[in-house]
């Protein structure tokens, strides 16, 4: 947890991690007396890729996955999660707490390996959408990458943005 | 000269073979004149470094920032992780 | 978990327990091998309504809360969580799991009360969506109350949601 | 005559002192006709019966719905969960 200038009573917590995602404990640890709301995104690795509900694959991608293997420029990623909340809080004034979160190393599916929470008074106050940005931003930004090992190989996941200048 | 460290992550760390490299730059050297260099000096890379992204003490930069003494620079593709 | 005719390989999980809600428990039970990305809400108890960030409390509202306690209707709570979870499915057709849970009984301040969570392939298929519509269906539908105590004494928060003929 | 089960819920069981009371209703009696009954038995009831929300067998049911035999008939005030 990190002390923040500009919210000195808010919780921020951004990590790197090769440890399993708690939620319940992320989730208390930005919870203040006045909560009463948590939006909390989690991404998992997916062991297997169908087109049921899947707007990206299609059908030549359906395969298995045994691993995801990932890897951060960690002092940066860092600096970059706290880039993103920060960017949360000035959108969304209402949020409180705010948890993000990137396991790395090998993992393999069904497993979380990330999480993004934001925390406010109310539902109604902008979690849904500051959690769904706050991991749009994340996979933007924030310098993590992952490489899929299948039976058929491995290869680099590839991102696509490029960042723009001071951002 | 200007003592500056590498960085590399994931495909370009591959493809280099190493994580980081220490060099000695010219002083006011830009980023465009470091990547010329590496792709002279690693043309391993020279096909990475046209999509690379370049970052100077661990904030983004481009091809025509100067860099700094002593920097840190990272060098990778588009991110990629969640 | 119950089987669902429409649905049959699609955890549906929906649950009115004294017990303490474990997300990490719940998201790996609607973690199918396809699932990359669920969407979580929790609601808490406030202890405390604060102006901040808040669109309901007023001024005049502000005040401590020692505790909730919550009662349920529990069959019935059960059939429409089954409702509200087949409403969703019939909404987003890429949710996979989906989990409800509502914890009742004396309930203090920053303890979760309510999980709504939906998981799906990707994040742009509607999962942060589908949790959003959850919590708000669950707060019309499922006869669920709760009363606040305080140190200024004890009411019954109001809801003020008709049913319409057959909700 | 029909028997039925009333279940009362929130601030209308507080205010009835009960959880349940079993009743015998004469055949094809509606909700409206339901309710005049309890406000005329038992008056401290009367006013929270205005916004009573009346659920048969478990599904949302309204005045003129026609109460079945051996009916589970659910009276409470708006949900407030969550």
């Amino acid at each position: 947890m990190t002390f923040n200038m500009q919210h000195p009573n808010l919780p921020t917590i951004f990590s790197i991690t090769e440890d399993e995602i708690d939620l319940n404990d992320l989730l208390a640890q930005i919870t203040l007396a006045s909560t009463g709301a948590a939006a909390i995104f989690t991404g998992m690795v997916r062991g297997e890729t169908s087109r049921r509900g899947s707007t990206q694959a299609n059908a030549g991608d359906e395969h298995q996955t045994e691993f995801l293997e990932y890897e951060a420029y960690i002092p940066m990623a860092e600096e970059k999660m706290k880039q993103v909340a920060d960017e949360i809080r000035a959108r969304w004034d209402a949020i409180e707490g705010i948890a993000i979160v990137q396991r790395i190393g090998k993992l393999y599916p069904k497993t979380p390996t990330v999480l993004i929470a934001c925390t406010a008074a109310h539902r109604d106050t902008g979690v849904f959408e500051a959690a769904r940005y706050g991991i749009d931003r994340l996979k933007e930004i924030v310098p993590i990458w992952k490489k899929e090992v299948s039976p058929s190989g491995e290869f680099w996941v590839e991102g696509e943005y490029v960042p723009k200048a001071g951002e | 000269m200007n003592h500056v460290k590498l960085l590399f992550f994931a495909t370009i760390r591959e493809r280099m073979g190493t994580k980081s490299l220490d060099l000695e730059l010219p002083a006011d050297l830009t980023i465009h004149g470091l990547k010329d260099r590496l792709s002279a000096d690693y043309p391993k890379v020279k096909e990475s470094l046209k999509s690379v992204l370049i970052t100077i003490n661990r904030e983004y930069a481009f091809d025509e920032a100067i860099i700094p003494l002593n920097a840190e620079i990272g060098l990778f593709p588009p991110v990629s992780g969640g």
